[in-house]
């Protein structure tokens, strides 16, 4: 490697199409963008980093890599296009928890809803991960505040929620009696649920989703 | 060989030199076998061609003068010139044929062998050194962009698995998962039963629907069942060629008669 | 993204000027090699790495940045004549003894070698050490054991060993050839020591040398 120490830098300066070579190898190998005048230091004497660069640039467009600007400085990037190349994703499917999925149709059936309403028909807590989750999840957020004592807030669902589950809106989710009719209820209440449905209708504002209910819980009588 | 000169085969002035550095060094060497290949290079030959006798004597002359000057040589030392003055008494004397165990030659070719393969592995080290190196002579590159390797959890839901939830909390303990209720199923056969004895008042198209069991009209899921096995039955009927099935429009009410048989 | 998971990968696979785009991105955003396989499973669906890789491999032919095979990876790494540009920012990798170089290289010629051959052939015992440091160094690394007695482990080199020097296999290490015809790879025990070496000799199967190229030629596919 001495030879290269001394050569032809002190006599001339190498052709354009060397000083390419050696641009490139130099921004490659670098762990950060160079500028023109460190390259100009680090080429041999007389060499013009400005037009190889130019001559670089030129020959790596609609490559798979570009020749970017950033800052003052040059180098190498994934063209911008092929980024998802640069992202291994691997998916793992999970089933909603218990929790999350009847906090989830709370929130949905009940929007808006407080947490302690939520934990009022429920019956247990809920606690912070899993609100966090469906949050995270993007199918419930915040919504106003109840203007209660104490301003709690309420969750709503989100249009993510309803894109992923094929509503076009919260009022389109099947009431109890349909619910019912599907099967998927037995159809004998039992005593003391009414009460308990009771309760919750009047922790519920009195929005379209009450209203809901209250024809559900009629149809059943 | 009678009182053979320790330095009967270093002529220059710099191999004696050497030779003595040898001595004084003896903690530098790897190993007997490192000193005898330094020692090979007095003979200046070609290794294949060494004399191992000559070698053997070249070893037990250091290894006496090491003793002189009170240098402690490590055992290993000590075993190799054993082998090797036993080396030397079978190279000497002419071969015994009623002695077991390799010749001489044969030994003396086995420690050639060594040397030479030695001198090769020190030779390729070097040449495998001198090559160029990553990160000294050629660079990979200085900004990778790694992969980023995310590792997406999604969670999935259905609309099924929301509403039963709804229903789980709901009706409480009153729920009980969605079963197959054999009350609310009417199977083919039986709607077959129903509909044979009827068609054959069916002169004119009457809807499908006119034919469903008593019963089962009401409640949606009986109702449902009995359309689907009522709709099967009358398909079977059409494929004995009793009946005729028609439905004027896409989700109009599918109507049957009576197929007349003097055209059959 | 689930978008790229079924898109055109369903259809078709990209054209191959795509592919070597794509195949140059991802090499250039790698320090370390990349296998075919590789490549492979991160190109969409139907891609042929190893047609782009050789389109790649011409197009930056005689260029500051080289494609370059180690072992069964592909990586971009600069042209050697080049060197003197670079900022020699390396951490002077600690001197190695000369017992580590000769270890080194014996694993390299021997591979797959045992400790016991490695002392055999240097006629000193291998300190614990010296293994250490190269396994460290990630040049050498266990390889099968082998089936003999007391089923020895045995050594060879890493793929950072022929990236860090630069060669395509280990086939192309300097010499091998002329080594192997002088019979200086050979194993050959002490005559009128076969009970101590006979071992040794059986567990080096005829072609163990073989072995060692055939692993590579499954390599190059």
């Amino acid at each position: 490697m001495a030879e290269h120490d001394q050569d032809p830098s002190l006599f001339a300066a190498p052709p354009m199409a060397e000083q390419e070579r050696m641009v490139e190898a130099v921004l490659f190998a670098s762990a950060e963008p160079v500028t023109v005048a460190e390259l100009n230091a680090r080429l041999p004497h007389g060499a013009d980093a400005a037009e190889a660069l130019q001559h670089l640039r030129r020959r790596y467009e609609g490559r798979g890599v570009q020749l970017t600007r950033i800052g003052d400085g040059w180098a190498f990037r994934t063209a911008t296009d092929l980024g998802f190349l640069m992202h291994k994703e691997t998916v793992e499917t999970r089933k909603l928890s218990r929790a999350a999925i009847e906090t989830l149709a709370i929130v949905a059936y009940h929007q808006p809803v407080t947490r302690a309403e939520i934990e009022e028909i429920r019956g247990v807590s809920v606690s912070r991960g899993t609100v966090d989750q469906l949050i995270e999840l993007d199918w419930i957020r915040f919504g106003r505040r109840r203007m209660t004592p104490g301003r709690p807030v309420t969750f709503v669902v989100t249009q993510q929620f309803l894109d992923h589950f094929g509503l076009e809106s919260a009022r389109d989710l099947p009431g109890l009696k349909e619910l019912r009719a599907a099967g998927l209820l037995d159809s004998r209440p039992l005593p003391g649920a009414e009460d308990k449905t009771e309760d919750d209708e009047d922790a519920l504002p009195p929005g379209d989703q009450g209203d809901m209910f209250e024809d559900d819980e009629g149809a059943t009588r | 060989m009678s009182d053979p000169d320790p330095w009967d085969n270093v002529t220059s002035v710099e191999a004696r030199r050497a030779a003595e550095a040898l001595i004084v060094d003896v903690d530098g060497f790897e190993g007997p076998l490192d000193l005898l290949l330094t020692l090979s290079r007095t003979q200046k030959v070609d290794l294949r061609r060494i004399s191992i006798l000559q070698l053997a004597e070249q070893y037990l002359v250091f290894v006496e003068q090491a003793r002189k000057l009170r240098i402690e040589l490590a055992a290993d030392y000590l075993v190799m010139a054993a082998w090797l003055a036993f080396l030397k008494s079978r190279l000497l004397l002419p071969p015994d044929p009623t002695e077991e165990g390799p010749s001489g030659e044969d030994m003396a070719a086995h420690l050639a062998f060594q040397l030479e393969r030695l001198q090769a592995m020190r030779e390729a080290a070097a040449r495998l050194m001198a090559r160029d190196h990553l990160g000294r002579d050629f660079f990979a590159r200085g900004i990778p962009e790694d992969v980023t390797r995310v590792k997406r959890i999604t969670y999935t839901a259905s609309l099924l698995d929301l509403m039963q939830a709804y229903a789980r909390i709901r009706t409480r303990d009153d729920f009980r998962p969605y079963v197959m209720d054999r009350e609310a199923i009417l199977t083919m056969e039986q709607a077959l039963d129903t509909l044979r004895p009827l068609i054959g008042f069916a002169g004119d198209w009457t809807s499908l629907e006119t034919y469903l069991p008593q019963g089962w009209t009401h409640d949606p899921a009986r109702r449902r069942s009995a359309t689907a096995a009522t709709f099967a039955a009358a398909l079977e009927l059409a494929k004995e060629g009793r009946i005729e099935l028609r439905q004027p429009g896409t989700f109009d009410p599918i109507e049957i008669r009576r197929k007349d048989r003097r055209d059959g």
